[in-house]
Parts: C-alpha cells; structure tokens; sequence
C-alpha cells in the first residue's frame, strides 16, 4: 500500500513559493534584467507545478514498455514542452528589448527611466 | 512502504527547497552576473526535479534551453549593459511582498482542494489521458507517448509553438539585427579583435567536440520517437554546436559557415514544412494535420508525418536559436568596436 | 558477489560525495579566484569521476554503463578545459591573485607587466 | 467547393500563418507589402465565408489532425467567433493598404519586410485565438499574437516605444503565465482541457476551492489582457508611442479578442456554473467596468497627445464592453459584442486619421493640430465623425451599441447603470470636442494654413472605416442580428 499523505499537498506550497519569489523580483525589483530573470523563475515555478500534477507514486516516464504497467500523465509534460518554449521564446525579445533601451537610455533601471522620461515629457 | 518511493519524494521535496533557496537568492544578490547564473542553475534544479517527476523530455528541454540557451542569452545582454543592480526603495518592495502574499495565500486556499500528490485516482489521471496510454500504441505505433501527443493528437499547438519561437527570433533581427553592409565590417573587426580565438586549448577541445554535439544532436531528432527528445531539444542542440563555434572562433567565421540568409531561410522553411505536412492531410481530403492519410496504413502514414514535422520543428529552433544568438553578439561585437574606437580617439588626444 | 559489488559501488560513491564536499568546502573558504577555481575543479574530476564508477558498478555490464562512460570522457575533456577559460577570461579581466608573501607579489607583477605587454 | 466549405475555419489562421515566414523570405519591402495586403485580403474572403456559413449552419466543430473530442485540439466556432474573425480580418485588410506609406515614413526600409512578417503573424495569432475550443491552445496563440505585437510596438519612432513594448511584455507575460496557472487548476479538477468538455464537468466541482482560486486566474490573467480597469497601466505608452498602422490596427483588434476569450471563459467554460451568480462575480465586474469607463474617460480630457487621448478612450470603452458581459441579459450582451464590432470600426477610423496626421506633421501632439480643419480637412473630418461615433451621437454605430446596453440595464431594472452609461458620453463629448476645438477654431503657431492634405492611399483606407461607422450606424439590422444570434448561443450555454 502506499502511503500519500508525505508528500501530500506540501509539493504544491513549495511549489506556490516559488511562484511567488518570482513574482516579487518582477514586481520589486527595477532593474529590467532582474525583472526577465523573475519572470523566468515565475514560469519555471509554474512549469513545476503542472509536471508535479502529472506525477503518480510509483509511476515511470511514459514510453511504453511491456514490463510496465503505471505511467505518470503525459499530457502535462506536452503542455509545458510548448510553454517552456514560449518562455525561451518571450526571454529572448524581452533580452532584445533590454539591449536596445540601454542602448537609448544608457541605463536598465525603471525607475531612472522613468524619470527620464518625465523629464522629457 | 516502497523504499523507492520514499527516496523519491525526499528527493522531490529537497530539490524543491534548494530551488527555493536559489530563488531567494536571485531576488537578494544584486550582482546581475550571480543572478544570471543562479537563474541557470534554478532551471538545472528544475530539470533535475522533472527527472524525478518522470517527465525526461520536459527535463531535456528545460536543462538545453532554460539552463543552457536562456543562461546565454542573459549573459549577452550582461555584456551590453551593465553588471550590478540599483538597490530597491523600500516603498515598492513592501508593496510588492503584500500583492506575493496575498496571491501565494489564494494558492495555498486553492490547494485543500487538489487531489494529493502522486494520487492515481486524481481526475486528470482518469479523463482523457487513458486513451493516450492505453491507444496511442494502436493509433500511433510509437512508444514514446509524449511524442505521440506532441506531434499528432496535440500537433497543432506544436505547430504554434513552432511559429512562436519563429515569431521571437524574427522579432530579434527587427529589433537588434543589423544591415549587411553593416554587419560584415563589425564582424571581421570582432574577429581580430577576439582573444579567445588564440587560445589553442579551447581551439583544439571545440574541434573536438563539435561532430559529437552535432551527432548527438541527430540521434536525438531521430530517436525521439522511441526515447526522449525530438526536434525541439534536438535544434537547441545543433544551435548549441554552433554557438560553441560562434563563440570561440568569433561571429565572422560562424557566419561563413552558416550564412545570415541560409539560417533565415532554414528559419522559414522549417514552420512551413510543418504547415505543408498540414496542407498536404488537407488536399488529400482529411482534416489538417491529419497524418493518417499520408501512407497507405494509418500507422505508416503517422510515422511520415511525425518525422516529418519533427524535422520541420528541428529545422527552426536550430536556426532561430542561431539567429537570436548571432544578433545579440553582432551587437557586443559592434560595442566592443566602439568602445575600442573611442579609447584609440581618446589616446590620439 | 552482489554485497561485493554493491559495498564496493558505495566506497566509490561515498569517495566522490567527499571530493565533491571538499571541492564546494573549498569553493566558499578560499580566498581567491584562482584556488577556488582550483577546488571546484576537484569536484568536476574527482568527485564526478568517483560517483560515476560507483554508478557503474550498480549498472554491471549493460548499455548504462557504456553511457555513463561516454559521459565521463565527455566531462574529462569539457571541465578542465572550462576551468582554463575561466582561468583565461579572469586574467583578461585583470583579476589577480592574493598572495601572502613580497616573492609572489613580485611574480604576479611581473605576469601583469608581461601581459600588458604583449596584448 | 466542397474543399473550401469544410476547411475555410482552419485556412483563415493558416493561410496568414504560412504567409509569414513567406514574407520573411521575400525581404524586399514593395513585395513584402503586396503579399501581406493580398494575404489579408484573402484572410477577409475566408472570414465572410466562415461568417455566412456559421450564420446559415449553426455552430461548426473542425477536429484538427482528425482526432475527437477532448483527445485532439478542434476548432469550436460559432458566431461570436466568426464576428471575431469577420472583425480582425476586415481591419488586417483595410490597414494593410494604408500601411504602405505609413510605415514607409516610420520605420527604416530594411525592417519592412519584418514589420509585414510581423503583421501577418500577429493576425494570424488572433484569429486563432477566435477559433480554437481548446484553452491550452488559447494561451500557445495569445502567445504569437502578443510576441508579434511587443515588436510591432517596439518599432515605433519614439524611444519610449522601447520602453512602452517591455512594459506591456512584462505585463503580458504575466498576464499568460497567470491564465496558465489558472488553467492549471482547472485542469487539475478537471483532467479535460477542451472548453465544451471542460463545461460539462466543471460544474460538478464548481464549489471546490480550487476552481474559485482558479477562475480569479484566469480572469485577472485575461484582465491584464483586455487592459481591464485597474490592470490597464500598459495601454497608453504602448498605442502611443507604437507606429501608427500598428495602433491602428492593435486598437481596433487585440483587446477585442481579448474580451471575446474572456466572454468565451465566462460563457461557454464556466457557462454552466455561472459565475456571476455562484461566484458574485457580476457586482464585481459591473464595478471595475464603471470606473474603467469613467477613469479612462476622465483621463482622457487631460491628454495633450491625441493618441494618448484616444488610448485612454479605449480604456472607457473596453469598459462598455465588459459592462455589456457582466450585465448578462441578452439585450445587453449583444450591445457589449455589437460594440466589439462598432469600436472596431471606430477606434480603427480615429487612429488611422491620427496615422495620416503623423504622417503629414510628425507629431500627434494637441498643439500641432492647430488649424488642421483647414490644413487637412478631410482628415479633419474623418476624425470628427469618428469623434461623434465614439460619443455615441445617433446615426453613428456608437449609438446603436449605447441603446443596446442602456436597454439590457434598464431591462434589468438598474436606471443608474442606464444613467451612468449616458454620463459617460458626456465625457466623450469633452475630450471629442477638445480636439475638435484645436483643430477648427485656433490658429497654427507659425500661423501657416496651407493646404497640405494626407495621400489619397491613406485616406481611402481611413473613410472605409469611418464611412463603415456610420453605414452600420444608419443600418444596424446586419450586425445587431449577428449579435443576436451570437448572445443567445452565448447565453444557451454550451446545451
């Protein structure tokens, strides 16, 4: 018999953690690096939490076998396949878009950029 | 109690507290070159953790591009900017910790509902999902069910997928590519100004391992039917060969292996292999991206079309990878040039 | 000949996670740069190398342990090489090591002025 | 025939699709051009067919790669969808003419080519944000659609383009990750992500914590989307500082979709479970919906730039909108999709006659519009109409959406909401008649009232959509009937 009290529903409060340490670099910090890297760690937070909803105890990778007879749930693994590549994908225009405001700018920080910009309005 | 298990779920539960330590640190340490390498090494930590969780391709992709590709990137834009972070007015962070606690307490409320962790009788393990296991074998003839959901019952999101990594790596050339005339001067300028390509240690390594990453990469494109992987880890890879390229012998020489316009080329051609494997299901009277009817069994007819659109994915993440990779550094080296510009007009004075 | 397998896969790997203690010991302890270039290295070869032998020893004679050395020569030839261009990209960078006494204080003036010399 | 009747759904998101990398390929700037306006053409070809076909054969469901059901992704269209497609692909195709000259002015011609790519792909996403039944493949095309736009934005003249489109990629990405964590949750109780599945389990487990936590998600990810009042910080600086065919078109298109993905969630996922009702999600909405359009509105007045006054006016009218789904009758709910449709046109018209402003003065500044009636007064012109729709002056299409939702509230017996609606005009009539103000009563600085009109090619565009405001203003039995039909399959329910 197996037990499924431990891990239970702690995996999903790690997990929700994470979400949030990710949203607080975005939303807290000004840097605009620090803002993408956050916005990374929020996603992969978010991919941890539907690869640990897929997870059965006792479960293998699901490639087909004879010798096998429980499968962890492929579908989460497809979803986050496309989304990890979403994230890869927004990283690097969010990158590019830093480049080109340092470039305008000559700084990163959003708050120096917002003074700048009022200055000039 | 299965000691297997056990060992498992420890080793879940501390990954996912080592990540919560790296996350913590990300959000304090201010050096942006730390922070970059931490955000690499959280994704590794994540890869780790969807080996344990069973999900090896999610795993493979995430360790190749979060850890690997991503991590490059961040460190290009490093090189472009600037290396430390401004400390936070206290005003915003109290807010922003209030707004993270309020939600993640709406996420802890939501959970007491969830089914358990690892509970086979959960729904999703119930509803929809046994077909994928149980007849993807008869309906698809692979064993790698993840591959059988990716490329053909959820092939269209795939194709978006396709189309949105393609979206990303023309939007960087829109936003940092540079014009041709442009861009060959800079480069052969990059070159002779680049140190590393004197150094025969890493010259002699990277000949080296350069065929092995490309046959890899290959075997990975290729097998992702029976294992993991398939065309998307596989593009990262053959990009991650040539970047490795890009980087020691300098942009000048990557790109007179791999030209500008054949990766733009190999960029198009790849999503339109895959819409093509669409319009074809299509012509031939079935739905789009039906592959049933391309053979004259449905089995052989998704064999075809999986290769085929695996191919296609394969094609544009190599060469959007490439391509992103090569704007960022065509820039660097452009600002090196200019750095180095001013400081000779600096001596002449 | 099982037990002797496993006690002797588990002194390898018991011998690895001690380099690799040793090494991440050395990482946060020394004082610069370069030695804690030179611990972290400890863990790349000693420390993977050892665990991977102990690895090997679980797996016996099948294809795991063919993959697992492949993976070995392939860290063997990456991670020093790594190290190096660390190495590399720190002089470079104009970081210098710490160092005790007048002698080696002399030497790496000396490296300074060789360098600076010639690029 | 047959071929085209069966597939026109999946040709519509594919045809654009496909056209892009095309476009990429083609890299000179004249061709890029005339592929992506024939393109869009076709694209509005097919979504009238779709449109028709829909109105004639009730809802269709198209099995992408032939898989059934909750197993495979299928196109789930009915007419909200096809009025959605019908709107993205006529305003791809009246932009697309005008674009040429446009943005040959603002952006450099070696990224034309680029900026056709772009556009191709953002419609594209859109359209098959319209079509799909499946809310995984919502979020893969919100992404492509979004993707495309923060480089669109990014290509504007003024650095705070830059700034404006990273901005709005922050917000959106969080918005997305949001609506997936929601999803997540759903799915988790679920175990189904095709939306007419997921209506017919979702009330089984509609008390669960969880899916109260995860409809909050989803709807403050679409929320961030839709630049819903108090979640709208992004939307001025990026129409704004944006180029303008591509305020043009992102105005009248991409937070209209966004609404028509949250109508979808509220109706057709959580149809069954009804939110407002279960979850007293109905105060709620009507609440943000009512400062959004007093908030955008009041902003507004005190714009100096036009196209950060009529950025704010999408705000208000976003606002209108979401009062139209949240009010819930039938009557209001076609006045909330008709005005999806009418602020289309509007919004459309108005920002492309600000496009030929900038493109004859450079600036869109209220100071530099001084005199403008006389300098250009067909552009003059085409803006006030557009203005007196936007107010909601009768022969106007603003009209015909404010009548319906002033009914659907007064149907329900709220006459404050009734009143409120109609003092919300009012402050339309103000920021309207400021800029009308500067334009025909006061003099340019430099005192030079030449006749110095936009090109004929942009302002042909330009009055389709203005003249289109005021035909469906005039003959409102074509659209309001569409709408109709579109609010009671709506409020049917996913039976």
């Amino acid at each position: 018999m197996i037990d499924y009290a431990f891990p239970g529903l702690l995996n999903y409060w790690i997990v929700f953690l994470l979400m949030m340490i990710g949203l607080y670099i975005v939303i807290a910090h000004e840097n605009l690096i620090k803002k993408i890297v956050g916005l990374n760690v929020f996603q992969v937070s978010v991919f941890v939490f539907y690869i640990s909803m897929a997870k059965i105890k006792g479960g293998t990778a699901p490639i087909l076998a004879d010798s096998i007879e429980v499968y962890s749930n492929p579908l989460p693994h497809v979803l986050i396949l496309t989304a990890i590549v979403v994230g890869v994908a927004t990283t690097a225009l969010g990158l590019a878009l830093v480049v080109r405001i340092q470039e305008s700018y000559d700084t990163i920080e959003d708050d120096e950029i917002r003074d700048i910009e009022e200055r000039s309005d | 109690m299965n000691i297997e298990i056990i060992t498992s779920d420890a080793l879940n539960v501390m990954t996912l507290l080592f990540m919560a330590v790296t996350a913590i640190a990300i959000a304090r340490i201010r050096n942006l070159f730390a922070v970059v390498m931490l955000s690499g090494i959280y994704s590794l930590m994540g890869a780790t953790l969807y080996v344990i969780l069973d999900a090896v391709d999610v795993a493979f992709t995430e360790a190749a591009v979060g850890a690997g590709a991503s991590t490059v990137l961040m460190i290009g834009t490093l090189a472009l900017t600037s290396a430390n972070e401004n400390a936070t007015p206290n005003k915003q962070t109290i807010k922003a910790l209030i707004a993270c606690t309020l939600i993640g307490f709406a996420l802890v409320y939501a959970s007491f509902d969830m089914p358990l962790f690892g509970d086979p009788n959960a729904p999703i393990h119930n509803h929809v999902v046994p077909r994928y296991l149980n007849d993807s074998m008869a309906e698809i003839g692979l064993p790698n069910v993840v591959t059988s959901i990716l490329a053909s019952y959820r092939g269209y999101d795939t194709m978006g997928e396709a189309f949105v990594i393609f979206t990303a790596a023309v939007g960087v050339i829109a936003l940092i590519g540079r014009g041709r005339r442009e861009k060959s001067a800079n480069e052969n300028m990059a070159d002779a100004n680049n140190v590393m390509k004197r150094k025969i240690v890493l010259r002699v390594v990277s000949k080296l391992l350069i065929p092995f990453i490309l046959l890899f990469g290959l075997y990975v494109q290729w097998h992702g039917d029976f294992g993991p992987g398939g065309g998307f880890q596989a593009g990262v890879i053959f990009g991650a060969a040539f970047i490795l390229y890009g980087i020691i012998y300098g942009l000048g020489t990557l790109r007179k292996a791999l030209p500008a316009w054949l990766t733009r080329w190999l960029m198009a051609l790849g999503v339109l292999l895959y819409a093509c494997t669409g319009v074809v299901s299509l012509i031939k009277g079935a739905s789009f991206l039906d592959y049933n009817v391309l053979a004259s069994t449905p089995t052989g007819g998704q064999h075809i079309g999986i290769l085929l659109v695996e191919f296609g994915v394969g094609m544009t993440v190599f060469a959007s990878i490439v391509t992103i990779f090569c704007a960022f550094a065509g820039r660097a080296a452009a600002d090196v040039n200019k750095v180095s510009a001013k400081q000779r007009s600096a001596g002449h004075d | 000949m099982d037990m002797i397998l496993d006690i002797a896969s588990w002194a390898f790997i018991s011998g690895g996670i001690i380099f690799c203690l040793i090494g991440g010991y050395g990482l946060i302890k020394l004082k610069d740069f370069y030695a804690r270039l030179h611990a972290a290295s400890l863990i790349d070869t000693f420390g993977v190398g050892l665990i991977f032998i102990g690895l090997m020893f679980q797996a016996g004679f099948t294809l795991v342990t063919a993959k697992l050395i492949l993976i070995l020569v392939f860290i063997f030839f990456t991670s020093p090489t790594a190290t190096h261009a660390l190495a590399r990209a720190a002089i470079n960078h104009d970081v210098l090591p710490d160092v005790d006494t007048e002698e080696e204080r002399d030497l790496v003036r000396q490296t300074k002025t060789t360098k600076s010399s010639t690029s | 025939m047959t071929f085209l009747s069966l597939n026109m759904s999946v040709l519509a998101v594919i045809v654009p699709l496909m056209a892009a990398p095309i476009c990429v390929l083609l890299r000179h700037s004249g061709l890029a051009w005339a592929w992506a306006t024939a393109i869009a053409g076709i694209t509005f070809v097919l979504s009238i067919g779709l449109l028709q076909h829909i109105m004639a054969n009730g809802t269709l469901v198209y099995e992408m790669g032939g898989w059934d059901g909750p197993w495979g992704i299928v196109y789930h269209i009915d007419e909200v969808s096809a009025l959605v497609v019908m709107i993205v692909a006529a305003i791809a195709a009246v932009v697309m003419p005008y674009a040429k000259l446009s943005i040959e002015r603002e952006i450099p011609k070696e990224r034309h080519y680029l900026v056709y790519c772009m556009f191709l792909l953002c419609m594209a996403g859109l359209i098959g944000m319209a079509v799909t039944g499946d809310a995984f493949n919502l979020f893969v095309f919100l992404e492509v659609s979004s993707l495309s736009s923060y480089v669109l934005i990014s290509l504007g003249n003024d650095r705070r383009a830059l700034t404006a489109s990273l901005r709005y990629l922050i917000i959106g990405t969080l918005g997305a990750t949001f609506y997936v964590i929601g999803l997540g949750m759903i799915y988790m109780m679920t175990g189904s992500l095709n939306m007419t599945d997921l209506a017919t389990s979702l009330p089984e487990v509609q008390d669960t914590q969880t899916i109260h936590v995860a409809f909050a998600f989803v709807i403050i990810g679409f929320g961030l989307k839709l630049a819903l009042f108090p979640l709208h910080i992004w939307l001025p600086n990026a129409y704004t500082y944006a180029p303008s065919a591509v305020t043009a078109f992102l105005a009248a298109t991409a937070t209209k979709v966004a609404v028509y993905a949250m109508l979808r969630l509220i109706y057709t996922v959580f149809g069954d479970v009804n939110p407002f009702e279960t979850y007293g999600l109905r105060g709620v909405m009507i609440a943000l919906a009512l400062l959004g359009m007093f908030a955008g509105s009041l902003l507004a007045i005190f714009q100096t730039n036009v196209k950060r006054l009529l950025a704010y006016s999408s705000i208000a009218q976003v606002g209108y909108m979401v009062l139209g789904i949240s009010i819930g009758n039938a009557i209001a709910l076609e006045g909330g999709i008709i005005h999806m449709f009418n602020h289309a046109l509007m919004k459309g018209g108005l920002f492309m006659a600000m496009g030929c402003v900038f493109y004859m003065v450079g600036s869109t500044d209220l100071k530099d519009m001084a005199g403008m009636g006389k300098r250009m007064p067909l552009t003059a012109a085409a803006f006030v109409i557009g203005g007196f729709a936007l107010v909601g002056t009768p022969l106007t299409v603003g009209f015909i959406s404010k009548f319906y939702l002033v009914q659907g509230a007064l149907a329900e017996g709220w006459w404050p909401i009734a009143f409120m609606i109609m003092f919300a005009s009012l402050l339309a009539v103000i920021y309207v008649w400021r800029v009308v103000e500067v334009m025909y009563f006061q003099k340019p600085a430099d005192g030079d009232l030449s006749y110095n009109e936009a090109p004929i090619a942009m302002l042909i565009p330009t009055y389709v959509l203005i003249g289109a405001a005021v035909y469906f203003g005039t003959d409102a039995t074509l659209t309001s009937e569409i709408s109709l039909n579109a609010a009671q399959t709506l409020l049917g329910g996913s039976k």
